[in-house]
This record gives structure tokens, sequence and C-alpha cells, in this order.
């Protein structure tokens, strides 16, 4: 794997500042959300900005470009190079000259951030336009066509006359890169361009970034949450916590050296492949005996990870809990008419494998390739089309909605979205103990109460939150209730759907600790869906991967990891980015003069 | 898109079937015998037989319901037995009359209510956007029938600017229709621009806080010419859907206006119908009126698809 | 919101006061009092029939309220649950409940009433109820979106996941998640209900005399335009009042509800 | 008159003559066939305008001559023989002679007449022409009645080839024809040049129907229309009255106000309750507050402008405190009754003073609203289902349709009316009155109905319009006369 930022021929910083941020500080009446920032990036830098959800990341980036929201209100200064003007307190005017062409952005959710009712091609011509960069629209159009071929876009003209909803999300974001370079500005922000992205799509369009701000000596700020792209995209690295730069450093330093404990925390949990001396995952309060990589460990490591895969690991050949037998699952969507022909969407085609008794399957493909739709159907939430499930004894194709009962006492589920999976207007107590209101359950109400209190302090909640609402939780926490739920019932199996991936890194890392103490200790059997490889290398014995509701291949999930078969599976291994490999390989490069 | 039309007709023809059948049904559940009302107050058992057979009235339900829905089709409604004429032509020339009152209505609360509602979502945070939002509050408030005798005290009585009422087809005298079209429509307006502003305001106020009116912003386009230029277009949907309800409820509900004015138009015709016991003609008018409705609901349809390209595709 | 319940509280209050005490008998008539100015004795003057035309507006608040609440109670108690069900059920259930909402909504309040008032003659109970059926379809679509809403949630998803039945997840889940859109379009819906209560009174398909209405008093007042101005005054400001304070409230309940539009309301 | 601008300056036109006149009325007729439609629009427009009878009544309530010159009552008063004008043609041409009359008479009798009007004609025992210009009646018995009758709708003269399509044509001997009628605006006619007598003073006239009185004095004010016939928001005339621009007619009419109580049915089926209703009703407290002071309190069921009235209000003095000794003997102190509302104007004013005078005597009054006609009629008319109502009658010298009915909704039924008006009837003129004013105040007496006052004919027009029936003692607006000074 070759990371365009050891490419040769990148010319160096030169040192000529771009931008410079001093005691930039955010805030709504009385309240301060960003506070004292300084920063400055020389021409050309690419400097990653990272910190949890709530950081003041993305305030920050906005108060560059002059487009906070209303109601809050900067202080401080941010002037770029060529302008004399303060970006903060400038009027709108001077500062609509300077977006779009000296400064561009990026933002997150592709789909939201394109006009739906314009076509791709205009709203990049749009901001030629604007700045009267191009002589006419016919030629703003062709320059369009052009910037959506240099980023890539397999048929530009095509792209250019389709409206965004035709675009998959990976084209949608590279339209929005079109937009942001067709100025060729010397600044371009990005605020978290590709976490709405599928590994592989996120992969190419970091690529993209990279190459095209390199090849043209744009200046980066760059933001996301996630250690490895920013260890893989920047030079230098901003950590913000709480609204404050808390370390500031080259990605080297930080990454191997990092001085602050939030730096240290962050860095442990995200590191998946580092476990603390009883095999588990460092947390922030953990990290403590967090040791980042390093050349030599990483190493022996790699020796360690070889050797691993070539001893076959033990086979798990208990019965088989969940069997599935060449399932299919077949959409009839978009029938807008009584005669119009239905389009059909094969969401699983010929699934086959099975999941003995305290099994852990991992479960990965990218967006849309069939996992959610796998695990309704385990769940008795969907009906397949053809085929045929059994979960523990229950023969789920063709069930009645009564005989799923049983089923259901035997299998539970965990979402994705901590908010979204729990009930708003629901206090916890009644949150936890609803799988216990079906009938044949006869526990009396105080007998449920205890029940709750118990499986609330096996996810290390206490009993005082019962009568408590969701939102009165933190992410992490909302997850443990719905491992808590899901649980209270003792089911054989656990299902879930991207239990993690919609987590800050820090809290990841002990939700991911939970799951694994308590598959060992309720004995279960977990089928786990994610996009995210090391997570599941480092919860499941084996792994299917799934591509366009097949499954394209099926192992134990260390010789998957290290020796793919399937192409697919081969590009889904290469594209993920790692935290250790990207660090040791900038180590590497600046390693190299010695 | 044009298996979405066809859909859309068909599910036309299925709310049209079903509306025929409860209109037919409830209007037999109406007191006051039609050939009673004819008769008045000498009526004798002799003379209402007599008249009843006349009429027809005196055969099953069922042999009523299809003489009546088998003519629907074609647009023919069958003769009244109240006046004893073609009810398709009376219909035909009321409701042009409340099409184009309405209609006009709609296009000046449109006019009225598009700047005004975009103003206030963009200065909402000022007082002249609060002024917008209060005057519209007070539009709304204000029963439409008030604001029609107050606009007759004032320019008809008062000034003398124009006639207090009456109608004058386009055809005829386009002036004395222009002359006596602008009051009701101005009353209808005004009610129905309070109500488009306040959901233009909405809508535009959501407009604002999307994600691609900020990427607008960061291109460098000022915040009126993003709204202008992204913004407003997609804020039309919603605005489409209000406009389309309001125009279909209007229909009848200009009647109060039509009172006022003492304009022919379809809801007066309502009216005397149901007072004469008219049923064919009420039957008649409820099912045009559904028709409409509906002829509506197709339009806004395809206009969606035209101002939505996420529609188009998903024909 | 709080000017909206101010001026709601207004109309409530004149309504529940009206029941035990008012100035004069609203109903009373003193033909030799007719017609008479504002004074410290009427303080709105009185009508062609010397009634105290305070009183009357007192009085007719609970009219109004009245015909409110009834008209409300009817949409949200059929149009609700029909737009839960249609949320819920996918298929033909929902086909057939929103085909019933299309024909219904081709049915406007104001047509409901007309014709009601031929099949049941004209009263306030026509009224309320013809006002009632005319706003199903707009509770059963509000219901029927935040239902699609709330279904498609994961914790729906996970209550199904442990075999609630449909009649639970509908009651713990559907209904506590959507009261907020529905207890606000109860309120508009409010606002509307008096709008076409004065309406129907100004057909003279409304409440009947000598109950005293706002709409009828300005129905009434029509023939004094000339010379009594201020007997179509008081009814105007009350009906405005009361609408206003229940559309004002209702946006206010919509940003409480919808801290999307953060502090904004149309 | 439909210019808004010419209409706007009343004093543009004056210069020239006028020779357009529009009346506005309200309540437009559903069709055009009072042979088998009943109510008071159609008559209205079309009597004397586009149908003549042979005999009319003047503004006295005299009856006069038309179609026929003169006529002739046989020595035993059965047979009536009228000697009709010469030179008379209806709109379509055709010539107005015997066998006209002998046809439109007999027509009355057919089924062709779906009405009961018909019933008036029942006496004709047969009608024979002579000549042309001569025909006889022959009635069954001798009757006062019939002859006036003849002055009504059922005496209306139709030519034979014109009565295919009545609905919607009318064709007759009167001094307009009809032109156009826009359903929901109005009726056009225009002066017919082959009238046979005084040719009317204009040359087209227009009845255009509003909604409410509102809308029609709205109209007039903004110049619309020349004349407000029959308003019907008495309100509204004080400020034309002071107004020189316009001239405000308070004649009369035939209509009697009746409140009417349900004879047959308790508690009004004992008379004491009925008498104190009429002693508990300020009458011109009535007409006072709810209809302006306008219209007359007779204090019995007929018109000043019937031969036989008299005034009876003396029968029956405002005394509230009779009113509650009567209930209190009839044993109902605190009486609930329900009273149902004809929609018209006149009828929910007079309801809410009414409601409120009852109040006073210990009677509780729910006013329950009925449609009208539709519900009224099925409802109170029809299957008498009601306790109290109030409603105008309006056909002329109606006391015996009434009274003299025990089938009738008002359910009085006193043995005595029968045989006294059937002598009456019969009797010689003097003898006639005689009768009629007994039989009325047995009527009276018995308090079969309270009638609370005569309906005014109020009449706004602009200040230049000359001959408008001032009284409105028939069915018909009698348009020849109107005029511009
Ligand atoms: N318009 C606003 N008004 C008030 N507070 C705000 C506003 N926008 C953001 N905040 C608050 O400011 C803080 C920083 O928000 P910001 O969006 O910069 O975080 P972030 O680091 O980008 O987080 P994420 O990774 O979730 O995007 C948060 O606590 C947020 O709640
Ligand atoms: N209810 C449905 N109706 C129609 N198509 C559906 C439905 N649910 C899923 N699909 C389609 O089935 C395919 C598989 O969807 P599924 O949700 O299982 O994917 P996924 O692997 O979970 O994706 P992601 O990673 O985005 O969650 C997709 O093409 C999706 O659009
Ligand atoms: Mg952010
Ligand atoms: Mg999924």
């Amino acid at each position: 794997m070759s990371t365009p930022s050891s490419a040769p021929g990148e010319n160096p910083p030169s040192g000529e500042n771009l931008l410079s941020v001093e005691n930039l500080s955010i805030g709504t009446r009385g309240f301060t959300l960003v506070e004292d920032v300084n920063f400055a990036m020389a021409k050309g830098e690419r400097i990653g900005l990272i910190g949890e959800s709530g950081s003041g990341k993305s305030l920050t980036s906005t108060a560059v470009m002059g487009l906070l929201p209303e109601g809050l209100e900067a202080t401080g200064s941010v002037t770029l190079a060529g302008h004399d003007a303060n970006f903060i307190g400038a009027p709108d005017a001077t500062l609509r000259k300077i977006r779009g062409r000296d400064m561009a952005m990026v933002f997150q959710e592709p789909l939201t951030a394109l006009n739906p009712l314009m076509r791709a091609g205009a709203q990049v011509a749009e901001i030629m336009l604007q700045h009267k960069t191009v002589a006419s629209r016919r030629e703003a159009h062709a320059k369009a066509v052009a910037m959506l071929a240099s980023v890539k876009l397999p048929d530009p003209a095509e792209a250019a006359r389709a409206y965004p909803h035709q675009l998959s999300g990976g084209q949608r974001q590279r339209v929005m890169l079109a937009m942001a370079l067709a100025n060729d500005p010397s600044l371009l922000l990005c605020d978290e361009p590709t976490t709405a992205l599928d590994v592989t799509v996120q992969r190419q369009v970091l690529d993209l970034v990279l190459e095209s701000v390199i090849l043209r000596g744009t200046g980066l700020l760059f933001i996301t949450h996630d250690l490895a792209v920013v260890a893989n995209m920047c030079t230098r690295v901003l950590v913000m916590n709480h609204g404050r730069i808390v370390e500031e450093g080259s990605t080297e330093d930080i990454f191997s050296r990092p001085q602050h404990a939030y730096t240290r925390g962050l860095l442990a949990a995200s590191d998946l492949e580092a476990t603390d001396r009883e095999g588990r995952l460092f947390t922030v309060a953990s990290s403590a005996a967090y040791i980042p990589p390093t050349v030599e460990e990483a190493r022996e490591r790699a020796a360690a990870d070889a050797a691993t895969a070539a001893a076959a690991p033990p086979e798990n050949t208990g019965p088989a809990v969940i069997s599935v037998r060449n399932l299919d699952r077949t959409y009839t969507r978009g029938r807008a008419s009584l005669f119009g022909k239905p389009t059909e969407v094969h969401a699983l085609k010929d699934v086959t494998f099975e999941v003995p008794a305290g099994g852990r399957l991992g479960v990965v493909g990218e967006s849309g390739s069939g996992k959610t739709t796998l695990l309704r159907i385990l769940a008795g939430l969907d009906r397949p089309t053809d085929g045929s499930v059994v979960v523990a004894g229950n023969e789920v194709a063709g069930a009645r909605e009564a005989d799923l009962v049983q089923l259901r006492q035997e299998l539970q589920i965990v979402f994705q979205d901590p908010m979204g999976s729990l009930d708003p207007r629901m206090k916890v107590l009644d949150i936890v103990t609803e799988p216990l209101l079906v009938p044949g359950r006869r526990e009396t109400a105080a007998q449920r109460r205890q029940m709750a209190v118990e499986m609330l302090e096996a996810v290390g909640l206490g009993a005082e939150t019962l009568e408590r609402y969701p939102h009165q939780f933190s992410g992490g926490q909302r997850q443990r209730i719905s491992i808590a739920r899901a649980l209270i019932c003792r089911p054989r199996v656990l299902v879930a759907d991207e239990p993690v991936s919609a987590l800050d890194v820090s809290v990841r890392a002990q939700v991911l600790n939970l799951l694994a103490d308590l598959v060992e200790q309720y004995q279960l059997t977990l089928v786990f869906v994610s996009h995210d490889l090391a997570v599941v290398r480092h919860l499941c014995d084996r792994v299917v991967v799934m591509r366009s509701g097949e499954i394209v291949e099926e192992g134990d999930t260390e010789s998957v990891y290290a020796d793919p078969q399937h192409p697919y599976t081969q590009k889904l291994v290469a594209s993920s980015l790692n935290l250790r490999t990207e660090v040791l390989a900038k180590e590497l490069v600046a390693n190299r003069p010695e | 898109m044009i298996p979405r039309i066809l859909n859309n007709v068909l599910r036309f023809v299925v709310t049209f079937v079903v509306a025929t059948v409860m209109v037919f049904l409830l209007l037999r559940a109406v007191p006051g015998d039609p050939a009673k009302i004819a008769l008045g107050e000498h009526a004798t058992p002799e003379l209402l037989a007599q008249m009843q057979r006349e009429f027809g009235t005196d055969r099953p339900l069922i042999v009523q319901y299809f003489e009546w829905a088998a003519g629907l089709p074609f647009g023919d409604f069958g003769i009244s037995y109240v006046t004893r004429s073609d009810i398709s032509p009376l219909i035909a020339d009321r409701v042009q009359v409340s099409l184009i009152l309405v209609v006009l209505a709609m296009l000046l609360a449109l006019v009225i209510s598009i700047p005004f509602g975009t103003l206030a979502a963009v200065r909402h945070r000022r007082a002249s956007g609060a002024i917008i939002s209060a005057v519209s509050q007070l539009g709304i408030a204000i029963p439409g029938f008030l604001a029609g005798i107050m606009l007759v005290v004032v320019f008809a009585l008062g000034l003398g600017w124009f006639p207090a009422n009456g109608w004058t087809p386009p055809g005829r005298d386009f002036a004395d229709f222009l002359s006596r079209v602008t009051l009701p429509v101005v009353a209808l307006a005004s009610v129905q621009s309070a109500i488009l502003t306040r959901y233009v305001r909405s809508a535009v106020l959501e407009v604002m806080s999307e994600d691609y009116l900020r990427t607008a912003r960061a291109k460098g386009l000022s915040p009126m010419k993003a709204l202008v230029k992204h913004g407003l277009r997609n804020a039309a949907i919603p605005v489409i859907t209000v406009t389309s309800v309001q125009l279909a409820a209007l229909i009848i509900g200009a009647v109060v206006i039509e009172k006022v004015f003492a304009i022919p138009g379809l809801g007066s015709m309502l009216l005397d119908s149901v007072a004469n016991r008219d049923m064919l003609a009420v039957q008649s008018i409820v099912m045009v009126l559904v028709g409409i409705t509906l002829i509506i609901n197709l339009f806004v349809d395809v206009l969606y698809t035209v101002v939505d390209p996420r529609i188009r595709k998903s024909a | 919101m709080i000017a909206g319940a101010v001026l709601v509280g207004l109309v409530v209050v004149a309504a529940i006061v009206s029941v035990f005490w008012t100035p004069f008998d609203p109903v009373q008539a003193m033909p030799a009092d007719r017609l008479q100015g504002s004074s410290p004795e009427h303080l709105m003057g009185t009508d062609k029939f010397g009634r105290d035309t305070f009183s009357a507006i007192l009085a007719g608040a609970q009219i109004t309220l009245l015909v409110g609440i009834v008209a409300v109670a009817i949409a949200l108690l059929v149009g609700t649950p029909l737009g839960i069900l249609a949320g819920m059920k996918r298929g033909a259930t929902e086909e057939v409940t929103m085909r019933f909402a299309d024909v219904l909504l081709a049915f406007p309040a104001l047509l409901v009433a007309i014709v009601f008032s031929a099949v049941f003659g004209a009263s306030t109970v026509t009224a309320m109820v013809a006002i009632g059926i005319g706003s199903i379809p707009g509770f059963a679509r509000v219901a029927r979106s935040g239902t699609l809403q709330v279904m498609s949630t994961e914790y729906v998803q996970a209550a199904r996941a442990s075999s609630q039945p449909g009649l639970r997840i509908a009651l713990r889940h559907v209904m506590p998640n959507i009261v907020g859109m529905v207890v606000v379009q109860c309120s508009v819906t409010f606002g509307l209900a008096v709008l076409a209560e004065a309406a129907l009174s100004f057909l003279g398909l409304g409440t009947p005399p000598p109950i005293p209405s706002w709409g009828r008093m300005l129905q009434t007042s029509q023939e004094f335009w000339g010379t009594h101005p201020m007997l179509a005054v008081w009814p105007g400001l009350a009906i405005a009042v009361a609408v206003m304070g229940f559309n004002m409230l209702g946006d206010g309940l919509r940003d409480r509800f919808d801290p999307k539009l953060n502090g904004e309301g149309r | 008159g439909c210019n808004a601008g010419a209409g706007a300056e009343p004093g543009a036109a004056e210069g020239e003559a006028q020779t357009d006149i529009v009346v506005a009325l309200t309540g437009e007729p559903v069709n055009l066939d009072f042979t088998t439609t009943a109510g008071a629009a159609i008559p209205q427009a079309l009597m004397s305008n586009v149908y003549e009878g042979l005999v009319e009544v003047d503004q006295e309530g005299e009856i006069q001559p038309l179609l026929a010159e003169s006529w002739e009552q046989s020595e035993d008063r059965k047979d009536y023989t009228f000697k009709l004008r010469e030179g008379v043609t209806f709109s379509n041409g055709e010539a107005f002679d015997a066998e006209d009359v002998k046809f439109s008479i007999e027509r009355v009798q057919s089924d062709a007449w779906v009405s009961g009007m018909k019933a008036k004609m029942d006496i004709v025992d047969k009608v024979t022409v002579e000549s042309p210009t001569s025909v006889t009646v022959s009635l069954k018995q001798p009757s006062n009645a019939w002859l006036f009758n003849m002055t009504t709708l059922v005496g209306a003269m139709f030519d034979p080839s014109g009565v295919e399509d009545l609905a919607n044509e009318a064709i007759g001997t009167g001094p307009f024809s009809l032109e156009s009628w826009t359903r929901g605006d109005s009726i056009k006619f225009a002066a017919r040049d082959d009238y046979w007598g005084t040719a009317p003073k204009v040359q087209n006239a227009t009845l255009r129907y509003f909604g409410d009185a509102v809308a029609t004095t709205n109209a007039l004010r903004s110049g619309d229309v020349d004349v407000v016939y029959n308003m019907q928001a008495p309100e509204l005339v004080n400020s034309f009255q002071s107004d020189d621009a316009f001239q405000v007619l308070e004649g009369t009419s035939n209509g009697e106000i009746v409140l009417s109580m349900n004879n047959k049915a308790a508690p009004f089926d004992d008379v004491r309750v009925r008498q104190a209703v009429m002693h508990a009703i300020d009458r011109q407290a009535v007409v006072d507050t709810a209809w302006n002071g306008l219209g007359t309190v007779v204090g019995g069921p007929v018109p000043p402008t019937d031969p036989y009235y008299e005034d009876l209000n003396g029968v029956y003095p405002y005394d509230p405190e009779k009113a509650k000794s009567l209930l209190k003997e009839a044993g109902v102190e605190n009486l609930d009754i329900t009273f149902t509302v004809p929609t018209r104007p006149y009828a929910s004013a007079i309801s809410e003073i009414v409601v409120s005078q009852l109040s006073d005597v210990g009677i509780n009054a729910t006013i329950e609203t009925a449609e009208f006609p539709a519900v009224w009629l099925d409802k109170v008319f029809t299957q008498h289902d009601y306790q109290m109502s109030v409603v105008l009658a309006v056909e002329a010298r109606d006391v015996l349709t009434m009274f003299n009915n025990p089938d009738y909704y008002l359910g009085f039924d006193n043995e005595a009316i029968a045989p006294l008006a059937a002598e009456a009837d019969r009797a010689d003129e003097d003898g006639y009155v005689e009768g009629m004013q007994e039989v009325v105040r047995t009527i009276v007496d018995e308090a079969g109905a309270d009638t609370l006052f005569i309906f005014p004919n109020v009449v706004v027009a602009k200040a230049g319009v000359t001959g408008i029936p001032e009284n409105s003692v028939t069915e018909a607006l009698d348009l020849t006369d109107i005029g511009w000074q």
C-alpha cells in the first residue's frame, strides 16, 4: 500500500505564511464554545484538526470561512495571505470575494451540501461564474466538466448533467471537491469529508484530496475524528478538546510521543490493535499504560500476525445456533405506478453460512451490501423471499408473528444509533424491561425492576439511572442501555448492527470491551455487523465479506486479513486506514535521512 | 413520469367513484322531499305522488344512482327536477366564475406572499420581519367575509372607487369585469396571502438552515443571492402543496365572499341548491368539486416533478 | 407562545366567567336600551334588541370554545388513529385509509357543513361535527407522517425485535412521540374552527339565536355598518383574538417540539 | 344600468330619458313554472309583467278589469260572463281569445297543474265559450273568493302553444316579454311594442337577485340597481331616509307574521296557554326592535287592504301579569317549549325578542332553526312536529286557508268556523265582509295564532324613480308603471 504522502516530488511547505489564526474565541452571549485558538499555516501545509465530537472543530473552521451560524460571535483575528482584512468582523461583502476563490470548503454530508434541484455541473460552474474566473457561461461549463474529470469522475460530461441524487455518495463528494478546487484556492478546508462514505470510497476520496492539494500547493485544514486519516493526510496536527487546542505538533511527534493526556487517551482508544495486559482495549482511562507504536514494535507485531495467520486457529465445532441456507431477499420498489414495472433490488442473494454456539461472526461489506437486511431477517423483522433461516431451532422463514416470540427470547438486536434506538419519551426502566413484556413471561413489576437493576449494573450503569430519560445520557451510556435491553431476557444470540460506528473513539473502546465481556459472561453467540475492519478483527473469530447481497469471502478473521482471496476483500483490506500502519509510514519517512 | 400520471389517473377514478357513492347516499338521507318543496304549502298525497313520479324520485335508489353516475364521465349531470333544466351548463357557468375568482386571488396572494414571506424569514431576527409576521398573523385571524365587508364599506360605499357587488363575465365587458372582480379578489387574497406568507416564511427559514445554502455562501454568494438562486426553488415545494390545498378548499370556501359580493359562484349555487333540495345539482356540484380537487392534485404532482428532479427519478 | 397562551387564556376566562356571571343577561332584550354606544353601564354598548354587547361577547366565548373543542376532538379522535393506522400498516390498509382521507380532503369543512345543515339542520352541533369532519384529513396526515418517522426509528425496530404487539407499539412508542405534532395540529385546527364557525354563522348555518355567537353577531351587525360600526368591531376583535391566540400558541408549541427550527416557527 | 361608472353618478343620465330600470330582490325563483312549483318568487316576477289574468287587484285591494273589459254575474251569482278585451296578443304573436280562457281555467283543473293552488279552481263547474270575446264561467256554488282568486296566479292566461317549457319560458299577454334569465343573477324583461294596454314606462326592466338584503342596498348605493323592492333589512332604511338621492317607501303587504302555536299539541292545546302568549308579547315592541318599527300591528290575521279588515289590537293587550296568571291557571308555570324558527331574516330577528318576552312570563323557549323552505315545510308544515314557530304568510286572503282546516299545521279546530265561512262566501258583498269579520273574531278569541304584525313592503329607490307600487297587495311586482321622472 503506497501512501501518497510518501510519494516523491512533494513540495515541502515553503514556510511562507498562508493562514494565521490568533486568539480566536467563539461563543454565544456569555458562553464560550471555542477559546483562544492560535495557529498558523504555511503555504501548502496540511494541518489536521482532531478532537472528539463537540470539541469545536467545525466552529473553528466555519469561523475561518466567516460563516459562523447566526447567534454566535467570534473574537480574535483570522487573516489569509494576500488579504489585509481580519476575517473576524470584516463585512460580508469583503469576505464574499475571498470565499470560494482563495479559500474553499468541503463539507461532511455531500448529499445535503449540494443543492438537490441543480445539476452538478451547474453547481461547479457557479463558483467560477461568481468570481468571474471564467469569461463566459459556456466556458464555465466546459471548465466544470474538466474539473469533474480531474476529480476522476468516470463520465464527467454525464456527471455534469446529473442531479445530486443521481450520484453516489463518493461521486457527490468528488463534485464538492471539484467545486472547491475550481478557482484554485490557496486554502482548502475539509470538515470530515469522508465520514459518510464507505471505507473503499473514503480511501479514494482521501487520496484524491491529498493528490489535489499537493499538486496545487493548496494549504489544507483537515478536520476529522479519525486519527488514522490524519496520520495519512497531514503533516501537522492540532488536538482540540473542549474548545481549546491542547496539543500541537508534527504528525510523527503527536502520534508517537503524545504529551497531553487527552491526546494519549485518544490515541490509545483509537488503536484497536493494542491491548492491555488483560487483553482488553485501551480506554481513555487506562491510556496511561498505552505505548504508542514504534518501528521496532511494529515489525515484531507484523511477524506475530503472520504467525497467527499461518497457525490454523482452533476450529469452533459446536452445533450451529444460526444456520442460514440459500437466503434470498428481493425488494420491489420504485413502483410508482400500478402499471409500471417494479424495479427489483436483490438485497440478499443465495446467502449461506452457519454460526456455531458461542461463535462470533463479523459481517463486513460496503454500504448497501445487505448487512442490515441480513440482520433484520435473523431477528424476524423482515421476511426472506426464499431460503431458510434457523435460529436456535426456530425456522424464521414463513413464521407467523406469534411463532417468532420464542425466537426473540433467544435472539436480540443492538442498533447503530445510540439516540435513535431508545425511545426519547420512555424512562430507562421501561426501555430496558420492554422485552419482558411479551406473552408467556410472567415477571411481576418488582421482579422486572430487579432484573433491570442487575442488567444495568452488568453494563456498568447504576440503579439510579432507572428513572432517567435517554437524553440525559451520553452516546456511550445510551449504547450500554441498548445492550442492557438486548440482554435482559438472556438471549443466546446477540446481533449487533454497527453498534459503535456512531460513537466517539474514546467511548468506542469501552463499549467494545463491554461487549467482549458480556459475550463471554453470557456465553452469547454474536453476529456483528461493521464496516470497520479493525473492529471486526478485534471482536470476531470469523468474518463474512458481503458485496451486493452476496457473500464473497468467508473465513477466520485473521486469515482473511492476512491473506484476502477475493479481489473485493483485497481492496477492502487495502483501503482501510490503520493507525499503526500510517504512523509507521510517517516515521519511516521521517527517519529516512538517518 | 407517464406511469406516474397514469397511476394518478387511476387514483383519481377510484377516489371519484368512492365519492360518488358517498355523496349519493349522504344526500338520500336529506330530509325535505323536493316534490314537497315544489308543491309548497298546498301539497296533497295525490299531487305528491304525481310529482315524485315526474321527478323519478320514486324509483329504487340503485336505478337513480346508476342513471346519474352513468352520465358523469361525459359531464352530463342530468336534468334537475327542481329547475327543470340541464345542470351541466349551469354548473359550467358557476365553476367558471369561481375559478376566475379563486385563481386570481391565489395568484395575487402568491405575488404578495412570496416576497413578504421571504423577507420575513430573512429578517426574522429584525423588526421588519417581526412586523410582517405579526401582520400575517392578524390577516389570518380576520374572517374573510369581514375583510370583504370592510373593503365594500371603504372602497365601494365610502370612496366609490368600485361597485359594491355584482359580477360581469370577462368576455362581456372586460373593464367592468375588472372593476367588479377587484374587491372580492383582494378580499380573498388578503386572507390567503396572510396564510401563504406564513408558509413561505417557514419554508424559507427551513431552507436557510440547509447545508447547500452554506455551500453557496462558501462559494462567495451573498446571503440574498444564495437564497434566491438555491433556496427559493427548494422552498417552493411545501408552498405548492399548501397552495393546491387552499385552492381546492377555496372553490367552495369562497362562498362567504360570493355572498358578500353577490357573485354567482359555485358556492352560492350549492347553498341555493341545498335550500331547494335540488339533490341532483348538489350531488353534481360536489362531484365537480371532487373532480377539481383531484385535477389540482394531478397538476400539482406534475408541478412537483418539474420542480424537483428527485421525484422525476423515482418514476 | 406566551402571547398566544395569554390570548387563549383570555378567551377561556371569558367563557368560564360568563357561565357564572355576565353584567347583563346576554339573551334578555331591553327594547328601551337598543343601539346604545359604549358607556360605563354597557361597556361595549347594546345591540338592536337592547342586549348588552359585552355580555354577549363574554358568553360568545363559550360557543367558540365549545365548537373548537368538539371539532378538534372529532378530528383528533378519528384522524389520529387513522393516521397512525395508515403509518403502521403498509399496503392495503394504508392505501385504503389514505384514499379515504383523500376523499375527505375533497370535502372542505364548509362544504360538509352546508350539506350537513341540509341533512341535520343548522345548529351548533352540525357546525361542530362538520368542522370536525373537515379537519380529519389534516390530523390523519400529520399523524401518518409522524408515525412513519417513528416506525422507521430503531427503538421501534427494537420493540418489534422483542415481539411487542402492534397495539403496544402504537400506545407506548408512536403516540407519545407524535403527541407534539398532534398538539400543534390541535391548536392550529382550533383557530381554523373558530373561523369556520364564524363563516357558518355568517351563512346562517351556525349557532341559532338567541345563544350569543361571535359569527352571528358579525352577521347581524352588517345592517349597522353605516350607523353603529362598533357592533361589528367587537365580535370581529374577539374572533381575531381567539384565532391569533390559538395560532400563536400552535407556533410556540411547534418550536417547543421541533428543536430544529430553533426558536423560529411560522 | 349595469355599468358601474354610469351608475355611480346619479345625475349623469338625467338629461336624456332613462329607459332602463333595475330592481333588486332577494330570493330568486328556481324555475319559471308556478303551475308546478310553489313559492312567491315566480309570480312576483311574472304575474302582471308577463302573465295577466282577466281581473286584477289595485293598490287599494279592489278588483279591477284587466283582460276582461267587464263582467256580469248571474242572478244566482254562480255564473260569471266576461267580456274580453280585443286586440290582445301573446308575446309569441298568438291572439288572445275566449278559447284561451277556457284552456287556461281547465288546465288548472287538469293534471298539468301540480300545485296546491289548483284547489282554488275546484269550485268551477264549467267554462263556456260564448264568442271569441265572451266567456262564461259557471261555479258549483256562489263564491266571493273565486273572483278574487282569479286575480292571483291561478287566473293567469296561457296560450295553448306556449306551455311547452313553462319552467324556462314564459309566454303571456303582459306588457313585458321575458328576454333572458341568467340564473343566480337576473331576469331581464323587454317592453313589448305590441302590448294592448298602456305601454310600460321603460324599455328594459331587470330583476336582479341577491343573497341578502345588505347586498341589495350596497348595490343601490353604488348605482348598480335603481330600486330595492321588499327590502329585508329594515335597519338600513334610516340612512336612506336622510339622503336626498334616495326615496324610501314604507308600504304594506298582505303578508302576516304569524306566531304559530301547535293547537293540537301540549302545551298549546290549552287555549289559556295560547292566550297567555298573546298577552305576554308586546307586539309593538316586537316590530320596533326586530323590524325597526316598520310594519303594522293589527291584532288579527287580516291585513288592512283586505275588505273584511278590522283593528283587533284591543283583544289581547300586552299584559305579562295576565299572562302569568293564565299560565298558572293552566298549571304550566315555568314552561319549557321549543321554538322552531325558519331560516329567514325576519324570523330570526323576531325570534330573539319573542324568546326574551316569553321568558319574562316564565316560558322558556329554546330556538331550533329549520332551514326554509325545505326543513320547515317538512317538519313543521307537513309533520306538524313543532310547538311554536313563526312564519310570514304571504298568500292573499288566507284566513280560511289557515284557520278553516283542522289538518292545517296550526291545528286550529273550531266547528263554528266552517259554516260561518261557507255562509260568508255565498253571501253578497256586505254579507261576505260581515261574515268574515265574525270568522276572524272567533279565531282571535280562541287565540288560534298570534299575528305579530303585517309585514311592511319597504322600498328604497333612487330619488328619480316613479311609479313604484308602494303596497304589495298581490303576489306580483308590477313593473309597468315604474319609470323615471
Ligand atoms: N449554532 C450554535 N449555537 C450554539 N452552540 C453551538 C452552535 N453550533 C455548535 N455549537 C456548540 O459548539 C460546540 C462545538 O461544536 P462543533 O460543531 O464545532 O463541534 P465539532 O468538534 O465539529 O463536533 P463533531 O465532531 O460532532 O462535528 C458544541 O458543544 C456545539 O454544541
Ligand atoms: N425496505 C426496503 N425496500 C427496498 N429496498 C431496500 C429496503 N431495505 C433495504 N433495501 C435495499 O437493499 C439493499 C441492502 O440494504 P441494507 O440496508 O441491508 O444494506 P447495508 O449493508 O446494511 O448498508 P449500510 O452499510 O449502508 O447500512 C440496498 O440496496 C437497499 O437500498
Ligand atoms: Mg463538526
Ligand atoms: Mg446497514
